[in-house]
């Protein structure tokens, strides 16, 4: 026989059991990504098929011609395939928080974690973190492809530099993925890479960054513009570091990081009022779970 | 199999249905219903499909016909194949044994006549309908399909949305409908092409009182009035009753009973059911009830209210003695009884009777 | 109001093509009623073809396009347009079946009279209406800010010659493509057919740059493709005969290479079409055989 | 003691509800629609005060759109109220949300919603009873006690994704009886299922739920016969009001007529019905054939006003209907619900 008393109130539950739910999320979304295994095969050679296309395109250039790519060091092929990787590693921070609500709303996730007080914003970390993790893992595989087929050259002592720009890069942009999320109840970007926020800021990054061409090549008022970008400044330090050009200490470079840090810590806290906004919302409307 | 089979007979019969056979290979511990993976086929077809190919009949050998003018109801457990043994004869599965004829036409060998006699109306289904284009807009979108010209299907949309009482809403999207105007959207598609031949799965389920009843009455007044025919699936023994001359019950792919309602009722026996109320039976005592001989089943029906009895139906093989051996085992569990009598079995018992077998197991 | 019981016609041919105009008339009106969600969609092929005009003014020394005016920018605007249509042509039958498939609307479609040629044809011509709109962009946009000129000594008969043939082509891949759907379980939004053939057209059948950048050891890989061909054959339709090197083999033939890119692709089309719609029929029956036609078993 | 009190509660939706289908362009364009004309206000849950007591089988009926699932969602915190207020397990509904979300289980109409699908059938049990604080072994006992009694022990290795629509449902239940949560509320936990399923899951309800796990229930249903014989207390909603509370007797004896009369006729056709209701000014009556064929049927009028027994045995003879029997019976549930509702619209 059963025990007959109903719990009237449960216990509190604290951080540690937030963190074992985090770790909860993170296995679920392990075992989701194994299904997933084949098809991250075929993004990854659709990406290199992209990348090689570049690489390609850039046998055509003169080199006299590109004396802005000069400046890195580098060939125009590798001038592009380093653009890419770069934006890739940045882009995560930019659709991560909106595809982590996404997942869950739309695999009906957020229906158990509700709940636990602080459920929700546990499944969004661990999906957010298994992103991060799958993104690295990407990176990975393409900087060592990169290095044999499309002439990356890599200055190891030089490496933790890139790394330092990397991460300030994803700081600065962390305001901006979580605005994005936002907008998942406030504007309904319920659709699967539908979200508002990443794709204007994608479609600046990709004309006015200096991923595909530097953008001295661009009009002078759109340069200006790009340089509003985070990923402007944290592509071209990178670039300059990846091969040794430059160390943290150097002119440009410090003025690179610096907008960084300012550009991340002006929009983390509009990202996190703006989460926060989203989150209400959808709890008042009743939109945090689908319902049919 | 009858020798005749082969040779349909479309004036009397709407469908004929001759030893029908499908099986399908069950495919656990895979996902269907999901989007995973872009190429999940390396793995599913290299790996899984061939470790757990399992062949499972859902259709296993049924044999039936609708007559003209005539909704046959079918009856059955969830999984009984119900809705597979529909999809056959829609032509959207192929037949693995026998044959069957709609409106006198093969399924097999004539798939485009079959697909212009018959409709089938799925639960469900309404998430078909473009949710971006309004009810009128999708009722042409498929009235264009089965080859009706304009001006006679803008006719047919205005009369049927008229019957329906969706002449308000034809304006709208799908996404606005409420339940019961999603289901009336479905049946205006079905009725506005008007094929001789419906077959209706669960068309009432999630529908409130209300609309359960209007979705009943048009039909009975406009698709069997009309003088069409069909099949008609349900989970709800009144509806079927109520709708239905002849009720086929399906059990794990074989219909195990057809009939009218009052035959059916027959076959369980006119006295084999003892309705036993009391105030609580508790489940132990349910249990040594269902042990003691001559009993096939119990099933109760527990009340709710305060004061309200319970009633618990023992289905009996023959009565003689089981009155006594119940109430004894009753009373030796010291449950007050107010009242042990044989009642006349209702569908519902019959339906319990039948495909008892799979809570047996 | 009484049923006629028995007399059940067939769908004139008439009523087929009604059929298939209904579907081309809701895309359209989809497309109307989602303007905003449509145009965030347009940006992305806008965003392409900014890419590539910049690139192109950023001096590409194009030594093997010099009779093209305008230089890699004719080239690749060309390409681009072309490749775009053969794109959606590729995966027009494959998406739309995948997409009626999700969203529930295959069994009611297959349940109508509408025939198998109807179904597909039906599913797959929006994205086709879809492909020419992003052409008229590219071209639009490339004239308008980026000096692409089109080119005046262009045959668009000659041009037509070569479409039609690639097109046909270029949907029997795509009739393969749809057929894995239920073959090969691919029903998440890649299948083999069309990955193989796009990763080759993309890379090697000389939509961005010439056939002649690629190492030697991979440039056999674009006579697999009709892609190759098609483009080829489109630039020196519009261009003129001397604009470009053809690709190594065909050069090394004798007779004009814009005939030999028709041949090959008359070729082309009349093996890949019977062949690409045998593969769809099959997987078809196949799903209809064991039950896996829509996604509630 | 009451588990839930509420006061007046109130839910407004404005203009239309986002749906998932469109996409957030179109949003914006909304947006601004919205900016320039306010749109339609609507209330779905329309000033509801309703006590619950504690350990009982509360039923929800009414129409679809009648606001019984945003209710249910209301006092689950799915969404917030816009007026009103409401105690639920001694938890103010505005002020102690995550409180009154943890006290509380809510099962979607269908079932699958509630599971995870990385997970299988016992796993599902076990996280949701760990995350209610349950220690593990505890979680386990309960867990194997939940997949024997449901019957459900062949899948307990197996995902959601294998299940059919009854064993979803099951485990749904599971779920809820497995967070001991004080009140549970369960969204048409009988629809789509088939008469074995159905009963099993009533008699959980009735007997794991309500009467052994001492847990309240509130749950919605449209068979009105289900609410009429299980629950303990029974509130008829309607365009977001309800229209009465209390004990399915009660309501009988106070909404319906003592007795209704059932009319037994043969050569009877339905598409006679609506002439003769017609003839009679009749709103609607229920009719149920024992014999299609020979039009063996019994008529009831569906709510009160019934014309004179004469009256009715005239009219359908002039149809050619003969009338066999004329009993008395007792109203149902039904016949409350369909005065009540047609009082309310006339």
């Amino acid at each position: 026989m059963m025990s007959t008393t109903a719990v009237t109130d449960l216990k509190r539950q604290g951080f540690r059991q937030w963190l074992s739910l985090v770790y909860f999320t993170l296995k679920n979304a392990y075992f989701g990504w194994t299904f997933f295994l084949p098809s991250f095969v075929l993004i990854m050679a659709q990406m290199f098929t992209a990348a090689a296309i570049y690489y390609l395109m850039g046998r055509l250039v003169d080199p006299g011609a590109a004396s802005d790519v000069a400046s890195y060091h580098m060939g125009y092929g590798t001038y592009i395939v380093t653009g890419v990787m770069f934006n890739l590693i940045l882009s995560t921070t930019l659709s991560a928080y909106h595809q982590a609500w996404l997942s869950g709303y739309w695999a009906t996730q957020f229906d158990t974690y509700l709940q636990h007080p602080g459920g929700v914003t546990a499944y969004l970390a661990g999906s957010v973190l298994f992103d991060y993790l799958i993104s690295l893992i990407s990176t990975v595989i393409y900087v060592i492809v990169g290095i044999g087929l499309f002439g990356i050259t890599i200055d190891v002592p030089n490496l933790p530099v890139v790394l330092v720009i990397l991460v300030l890069g994803i700081f600065s942009l962390t305001g901006l993925g979580l605005l994005g999320a936002s907008t998942f109840s406030l504007l309904n970007a319920k659709q699967q890479g539908q979200n508002p926020v990443d794709w204007l800021v994608g479609f600046g990054v990709a004309l006015l960054a200096g991923v595909y061409f530097p953008p001295a090549v661009l009009p002078n008022w759109l340069q200006h513009v790009g340089r509003w970008l985070p990923q402007t400044h944290a592509i071209r330090a990178a670039r300059l570091a990846l091969n040794g050009q430059s160390g943290l200490t150097a002119h440009g470079m410090r003025d690179d990081l610096l907008y960084l840090v300012v550009f991340g810590a002006v929009t983390l806290p509009i990202g996190m009022l703006a989460f926060a906004a989203g989150l209400r919302r959808a709890q008042r409307q009743g939109t945090l779970t689908r319902w049919s | 199999m009858a020798v005749n089979a082969a040779t349909p007979d479309p004036e009397r019969f709407a469908v004929e249905v001759y030893g029908v056979r499908k099986r399908f290979i069950s495919r656990e511990g895979l996902p269907l219903g999901w989007g995973f993976g872009d190429a999940h086929w390396i793995i599913s077809s290299l790996i899984k499909y061939r470790q757990e190919r399992q062949w499972k009949n859902a259709v296993d050998g049924v044999d039936l016909t609708v007559r003209r003018g005539e909704l046959l109801g079918l009856l059955g457990p969830n999984g009984a194949g119900k809705t597979t043994f529909l999809r056959c004869l829609a032509t959207l599965l192929r037949l693995d044994e026998g044959s069957a004829f709609v409106n006198g036409y093969d399924v097999v060998r004539q798939p485009d006549e079959v697909k212009l006699s018959m409709n089938l109306i799925g639960s469900g289904q309404w998430s078909a309908f473009d949710w971006g284009l309004t009810v009128r807009q999708n009722l042409h979108f498929f009235g264009t399909l089965y080859g009706i010209a304009k001006a006679e299907r803008n006719r047919r949309i205005d009369e049927t949305l008229e019957w329906l009482g969706l002449t308000g809403r034809a304006k709208d999207k799908p996404p606005t409908l409420s339940a019961g105007e999603r289901q009336k959207m479905l049946l205006a598609k079905a009725f506005m092409v008007r094929t001789p031949v419906f077959f209706l799965d669960e068309p009432t389920v999630g529908l409130d009182p209300d609309g359960a009843h209007q979705v009943r009455e048009f039909i009975t007044r406009e698709l069997i009035g009309s003088g069409t025919s069909g099949i008609l699936t349900t989970h709800r023994m009144d509806e079927a009753e109520d709708l239905c001359a002849r009720v086929a019950i399906m059990d794990h792919g074989r219909v195990v009973a057809i009939g009218t309602p009052l035959e059916l009722k027959k076959t369980v026996g006119e006295r084999s059911i003892l309705e036993i109320r009391a105030r609580r039976v508790p489940r132990d005592a349910l249990q040594t009830l269902r042990t003691l001989p001559g009993i096939r089943t119990a099933v109760v029906a527990p009340a709710g209210e305060e004061g309200l009895e319970e009633s618990v139906r023992l289905h009996c093989e023959d009565l003689n003695g089981t009155a006594g051996r119940v109430a004894d085992s009753l009373a030796s569990a010291g449950i007050a009884v107010s009242s042990i009598e044989t009642t006349q079995p209702t569908l519902e018992d019959v339906f319990i009777a039948l495909t008892n077998k799979r809570i047996a197991q | 109001m009484s049923i006629d019981q028995t007399a059940i016609r067939p769908l004139t041919g008439r009523q087929q093509q009604a059929a298939v105009w209904v579907f081309i008339k809701r895309d359209l009106s989809l497309l109307t009623r989602f303007k905003v969600s449509y145009l965030t969609s347009l940006m992305g092929t806008v965003q392409q073809l900014v890419i590539y005009a910049m690139i192109a003014r950023f001096g590409l020394s194009l030594s093997v396009a010099h009779g093209l005016t305008g230089g890699y920018v004719d080239f690749v605007l060309t390409g681009l347009a072309l490749n775009t249509l053969l794109t959606a042509a590729l995966t027009g039958p494959y998406l739309g079946l995948i997409e009626s498939f999700w969203s529930n609307r295959i069994e009611i479609l297959l349940a109508s009279p509408l025939r198998l040629p109807g179904f597909v044809i039906g599913l797959s011509v929006g994205k086709l209406v879809d492909a020419v709109i992003q052409v008229a962009v590219i071209l639009l946009g490339g004239w308008l800010f980026f000096d692409f000129v089109w080119p005046d000594g262009g045959n668009a008969l000659v041009f037509l010659a070569v479409l039609i043939p690639a097109l046909a082509a270029v949907i029997g891949l795509g009739l393969a493509a749809a057929g894995m759907v239920y073959l090969l379980d691919a029903r998440g939004g890649q299948d083999p057919v069309q990955f193989a053939v796009q990763t080759i057209s993309s890379l090697v059948a000389g939509v961005y740059f010439p056939i002649q950048v690629l190492p030697a050891a991979v440039q056999w890989l674009c006579y697999l493709v009709p892609q190759t061909y098609a483009i080829d054959g489109m630039r020196r339709a519009l261009f003129g005969a001397h604009a470009l090197a053809p690709p190594p083999l065909i050069s090394h033939l004798p007779g004009s290479p814009l005939l030999i890119d028709v041949l090959v692709l008359l070729a082309y089309a009349a093996a890949a079409l019977p062949l690409g719609w045998l593969v769809f029929r099959n997987g078809m029956e196949r799903a209809r055989a064991d039950g896996r036609l829509s996604r509630w078993l | 003691m009451n588990v839930v009190e509420t006061e007046n509660l109130t839910k407004i939706y404005r203009g239309n509800q986002p749906d998932d289908g469109r996409s957030w362009g179109d949003a914006l364009v909304d947006l601004a629609k919205r900016a320039w004309r306010r749109p339609e206000e609507k209330a779905v849950v329309d000033g509801v005060s309703v006590d619950v007591r504690a350990g009982e089988l509360f039923g929800i009926v009414g129409s679809n759109g009648a606001g019984k699932t945003t209710f249910l969602k209301l006092l689950s915190c799915l969404v917030y109220p816009d007026h009103g207020q409401a105690v639920v397990n001694g938890y103010d509904l505005v002020r102690q949300r995550s409180a009154v979300r943890r006290s509380v289980v809510i099962a979607k109409a269908g079932g699958w919603m509630s599971c995870l699908w990385q997970l299988s059938g016992r796993e599902n049990l076990l996280f949701r009873a760990r995350m209610c604080g349950l220690s593990g072994k505890e979680a386990a006992r309960r867990a194997d006690y939940v997949l024997e009694r449901l019957e459900l022990e062949h899948q307990a290795g197996g995902h959601s994704w294998s299940w059919s629509a009854g064993e979803l449902q099951r485990f749904s239940l599971g779920l809820c009886f497995i967070a001991r949560t004080p009140l549970v509320m369960l969204d048409e936990p009988t629809s789509h299922l088939d008469p074995h399923v159905a009963r099993l899951i009533r008699e959980f309800i009735r007997e794991d739920l309500s009467r052994e796990g001492g847990q309240t229930v509130m749950m919605s249903t449209h068979y009105l016969e289900e609410a009429d014989q299980l629950c303990d207390r029974v509130a008829i909603f309607f365009k977001g009001r309800v229209l009465a509370c209390d004990s399915p007797s009660v309501l009988r004896a106070r909404y319906a007529a003592d007795s209704i009369p059932e009319l037994w006729v043969s050569g009877y056709r339905a598409s006679l019905g609506e002439q003769i209701r017609k003839s009679l000014g009749l709103a609607e009556w229920i009719e149920h054939f024992e014999d299609v064929a020979s039009g063996r049927a019994r008529l009831r009028p569906k709510w009160g006003g019934h014309p004179e027994p004469d009256r009715l045995r005239s009219a359908l003879e002039a149809q050619c209907v003969t009338v066999l029997e004329v009993r008395d019976v007792e109203p149902t549930l039904d016949d409350v619900y369909f005065r009540l509702c047609r009082e309310k619209v006339t």
